[in-house]
């Protein structure tokens, strides 16, 4: 367990670096992606103000016409361009990190915590983990097995040889007084060795507040490492097409912000947008990925036009990623209290929830919490999800997590 | 010359005071005055609510300006206006003012004293002599609180020399909040402890930087209950222990535990 | 030279005196002042609330400084600054301020008594005009008590020379906890106190090496039972006291006593 | 009774010195080995600050190849290099010290208390006496009948001519307002000699507790007496084998830890490496053994060399032991507060609790205490045992002590 496992395995033939992309580390080795302060974008921040004063735009730079429209990609487009990690892979990374505690009879250690961030990949990893062979998957409980502490969970816990996996420990709890018995019974099984040995995932968030609950320190946790630029720009890269590469140059100066593989067309390849997105998402894939799609955009194809010269193609081939500064974030409503900041803390302490348990845990009426939540969804913070519950949107996470913090409310460790 | 000439020196020759113009001086001031205190009030009654109490604020105001303005034109017909004369004058005023202003400058000396102690600072929620509220203003010569009941209250920073100042947050954010229950003894007094805790863990205004702490004693009247802990904005404190009260109300309801009451007895 | 003439000797010729310059320094630090009273504010307004409260609490200091270099500019310009001059000066300064600080030097004086006295010290738990908490410091002028409300206290020294100070633990970590108990009288006396030993004896957080004692007093509402043992720490009183309520309550009903109760009245 | 019996039981041939091995005194008798404090320490530590401060390394003096890598030694090697002592002999060595007490039939004395440390071997040494002839053996009650003070307990008891052995007192009460009864029947019943002439075993922790329950002087207790420097190096001193004699040297300095047996081939033959064991361990020969234990190292064996050379025998027959100031004892870790101290006294009390037990004793939810105990056997200072419960180790016994002394909770008296 010392070190780091890796895996590189978002696809096949990629750039093989010491720094493997997926590393799982113990809690207290968890570093945050370095804050861009550098010479650099100091200049080019002081470069641009001149240049806003002067009022002459910078046109000449650009490598697009002038009045060339971009559009966002659709989602088809997007998927293939930024595709999803391959989990599986990334559970077996997880897997032979945790090798070494599999196969030592430490009695002392009877469970081991994998905490993440919200979108940090630690839910999807754990549930492909909980698939694979030597691993049993627990289920979560009901919401009313969880207030009226129902021990009849217990007895449906997973019996074999193998490590059972518990993906959602924040799915164990409700913020309510009578919601936190079962979690307290839940480990204090598992610490004493009872339940046999297990991983148990568990959110950031809930991981904080259950702290408290619970007075734990976090001794036997892991985590994801937060992704720095280096990473990130390997998670990003998308995979080869059959014949079409594909380019991510910056839009206002044509910059290569995903250094182009395998050629040296490009000296400068690096624009900051990179370090700015790791150190804005604070190393969180989920996050990061989710702003990027938002930051690509592409030259309107023409029809078919058969006669295309090679250049047009490599631009139709190049998509063309917006200046950090232009990138659409949300933002809280200027006029978010009290309100807002309870119901979004709610949101993230449970990773989710419906309209019917944020009730009876805020002290407002049902009408007034849906409003709330209208108005931080029409703001882009949480959306409604398919199982009907309310969840933080992977976009506004950085800026909900830094309006919680401001506030004083509890916030996480990740 | 001696000191007793030089008073005396001070003043014109009596044949250089004009009687008349004083006279007249005076009359007209106390016809100013009686204007002032008469009329003004009278127009204030006539118009509308928001400029009455402007107009009635004005009156003292206007009031010193006519009698300050009256004594130094009398003073003009009655002392020779050199350097010499006002300095000495100045000084004979300044010792009786002296005097007057003792309280005045012992108010400004604590608030000096004050700036430097920290016993309250503006937004701080303080207690001085029974009164509770939180700091608006730290004048010159007064410290401004605004209690619960939204009432402006202005005490003397005098009060530091001889009263004890509870500061409840002391320039932080942490401001414990208490909220009491009162049982029958008969309960089993573990489970209570938790779920109390488990009432304060789960209020969302509850900031969990800082601890919870629930205690018990038995009183003559039944075991006592107290949750402490630290509301996210000391400005929710009356929000938060409301919600903790019926959050822990309605928990010890659940577990069936039984409430003691005092029968009290009204004191007033 | 006599007094008076040196008084006024101390001023500038007029021609000396920059009227002008007096005035547009008075303008400029009445700005100052208006600019400190009404933007720091809603500037503060605007932060969030770990910020505001020291915006909030730099206002009154900005005021002092303000009037103070406006002040020295003003008498600058006012006295030739000579040694003399300025000794004068500030010896009348002197003698007002004298009188303004009265209590003060009380308090300072009282200071040094307590020090030598040592009726509390830091760490100790006192009480003090009914305000019970542990001393975090002591002041020139006052001693900052922290009651269990988290509520910081500053009382002035000055109590000292009318009022009795409870000292708990007296300079040491043994502070006695006493734990109540009252039953209805018809139990086994022995039994009772035999296990109410052993609660104490058996709560983790007693201080063994400080005695046990059990005492029982027969009251108008029953048989009041009071455990006085030590804890360990003095920081853990109130959680001390909850745990051997809490076992004592439990071992009572175990043992089958009924708790009396009183009709109590509610003083508040 | 008077003055002391000796056992030399460790091995047949050994030093025969006029102080025995293991000695049996009066409680009032113990004395701690003597603190380190000698001139040739401070001579040492002053040396060795002042090449600290000159910078140069003394690897002159080490007998060791540079960089030769130290191995620390297996379970197989270490039980036969530190063997524990054979505790029939021990036992054999208090009943002789107790022969004058059971051949008098003393009727003011019917019990005599035999009260120890943890690992002290107090608890050993009455099960071997217990199984030897005219001793009986008392079997410690149930935690029920404890909580119960059920007498039944007292019917089993042994019936007969022959002395009993309870070698547990600590075992008989619970620190709880329900678990004291039994212990105080016990007491009274058999200090007023109804129930025989017996001797009590009892841990030195219990020991002081059940003073203040039983408010009881220690008139008639014994207790193994500390171990100085000289009978440590007899305790440690492992048995000849065949035709290897082991060689016991400090590592930086190639000193003589334990005197080489039956040769003068050294003359310096102390390095204050056992003095300092000693204090350290104030005399307890199973904390000792314990850091001496991890104190040892080898060279690792490279391999089938036939043509090895005498000196390179030699040093393959030498154990290797680390200075002091380089054994690796544990710390209570920086956080340790009310929790821990409470959670470690309760346990030395009850010498070994189980979980459910100690929930029931501490005022906290068992989840917490199960957090606790997994942080403190994290730290090495607790570990989980065979029947459930969970002990203070030998190796962190001596640090736990000295926390719970500073922070005022009640230690034993040895």
């Amino acid at each position: 367990m010392s070190g780091a496992a890796t895996v590189n395995g978002n696809h096949g033939a990629s750039q093989q670096d010491d720094v493997p992309l997926w590393q799982f580390v113990k809690q207290s080795e968890f570093r945050l992606p370095s804050p861009v302060l550098d010479v650099r974008s100091i200049q080019l921040g002081l470069r641009g103000f001149v240049r806003g004063l002067l009022g002459n735009r910078r046109e000449s730079e650009s490598p697009l016409e002038a009045g060339a429209d971009l559009l966002a990609l659709d989602d088809a487009r997007l998927a293939r361009l930024v595709p999803s990690p391959e989990w599986s892979a990334v559970a077996q990374a997880l897997s032979d990190h945790l090798q070494p505690w599999i196969e030592q009879q430490n009695t002392h250690k009877p469970v081991l915590f994998l905490v993440g961030a919200p979108y940090g990949g630690r839910l999807e990893t754990l549930q492909a983990l909980a698939q694979s062979d030597p691993f049993l998957h627990v289920r979560a409980p009901d919401w009313r097995a969880i207030v009226g502490c129902d021990h009849r969970w217990f007895k449906s816990w997973p019996r074999g040889t193998g490590v059972w996996v518990l993906t959602q420990l924040e799915k164990t709890c409700l913020r309510r007084p009578d919601g936190l018995d079962l979690v307290r019974e839940l480990l204090a099984r598992a610490l004493s060795g009872e339940l046999g040995r297990g991983i148990i995932g568990c959110d950031s968030w809930a991981w904080a507040f259950l702290r408290h609950v619970w007075a734990g320190r976090p001794a036997f946790s892991e985590t994801v490492q937060a992704f720095d630029h280096a990473r990130l720009a390997r998670l990003l890269a998308p995979p080869d097409e059959q014949h079409r590469r594909h380019h991510f140059r910056q839009a206002d100066n044509g910059v290569f912000v995903l250094s182009p593989p395998r050629s040296a067309d490009s000296l400068r390849s690096s624009t900051g947008f990179l370090e700015r997105l790791a150190a804005y998402s604070r190393g969180n894939p989920g996050v990061a990925a989710a702003i990027w799609r938002t930051a690509l955009q592409l030259l309107p194809e023409t029809g078919v036009e058969p006669a295309i010269s090679e250049t047009d193609r490599r631009k139709l081939d190049t998509v063309w990623v917006k200046p950090w500064e232009r990138v659409v974030r949300p933002e809280l409503p200027a006029d978010a209290g009290m309100m807002e900041a309870v119901t979004l803390h709610a949101l993230l302490l449970h990773d989710g929830l419906p309209v019917a348990r944020l009730a009876e845990m805020l002290p407002r009426a049902r009408a007034q919490i849906s409003e709330t939540l209208l108005y931080l969804a029409e703001a882009g913070l949480v959306r409604h999800c398919e199982d009907d519950s309310w969840r933080v949107t992977a976009i506004g996470y950085p800026v909900v997590r830094s309006f919680l913090r401001v506030n004083d409310y509890l916030i996480d460790q990740l | 010359m001696d000191s007793a000439e030089r008073v005396v020196s001070i003043f014109r020759d009596v044949s250089g005071i004009a009687v008349v113009q004083i006279v007249a001086i005076v009359v007209i001031a106390w016809v100013a005055l009686l204007v002032d205190q008469r009329v003004l009030p009278l127009l204030a009654h006539r118009l509308p609510a928001r400029f009455r109490l402007h107009v009635l604020a004005a009156i003292p105001v206007v009031r010193l300006l006519v009698m300050i303005v009256a004594a130094v034109l009398v003073l003009q017909r009655l002392v020779d206006p050199t350097l010499e004369n006002m300095v000495a004058l100045l000084g004979v005023i300044g010792i009786g003012l002296g005097f007057a202003l003792k309280d005045y400058a012992g108010s400004l000396i604590a608030g000096t004293v004050s700036l430097y102690e920290n016993p309250y600072r503006p937004g701080d929620w303080i207690s001085i002599e029974g009164t509770y509220g939180e700091v608006k203003s730290i004048n010159l010569r007064t410290v401004s609180i605004l209690t619960p009941d939204d009432t402006l209250v202005t005490i003397p920073h005098n009060t530091l020399w001889n009263s004890p100042v509870f500061n409840s947050n002391a320039g932080t954010t942490n401001l414990q909040c208490v909220a009491s229950f009162f049982l029958k003894p008969e309960h089993d007094g573990q489970a209570v402890r938790q779920r109390l805790r488990d009432v304060a863990l789960s209020s969302p205004l509850v900031k969990l930087s800082q601890p919870v702490t629930v205690v018990a004693v038995e009183t003559r009247w039944g075991t006592h209950y107290r949750i402490r802990c630290y509301p996210v904005d000391p400005a929710q404190q009356f929000a938060f222990i409301t919600d903790l009260s019926e959050r822990g109300r309605a928990a010890l309801m659940a577990l069936g535990v039984q409430f003691a009451l005092a029968a009290a007895v009204a004191e007033r």
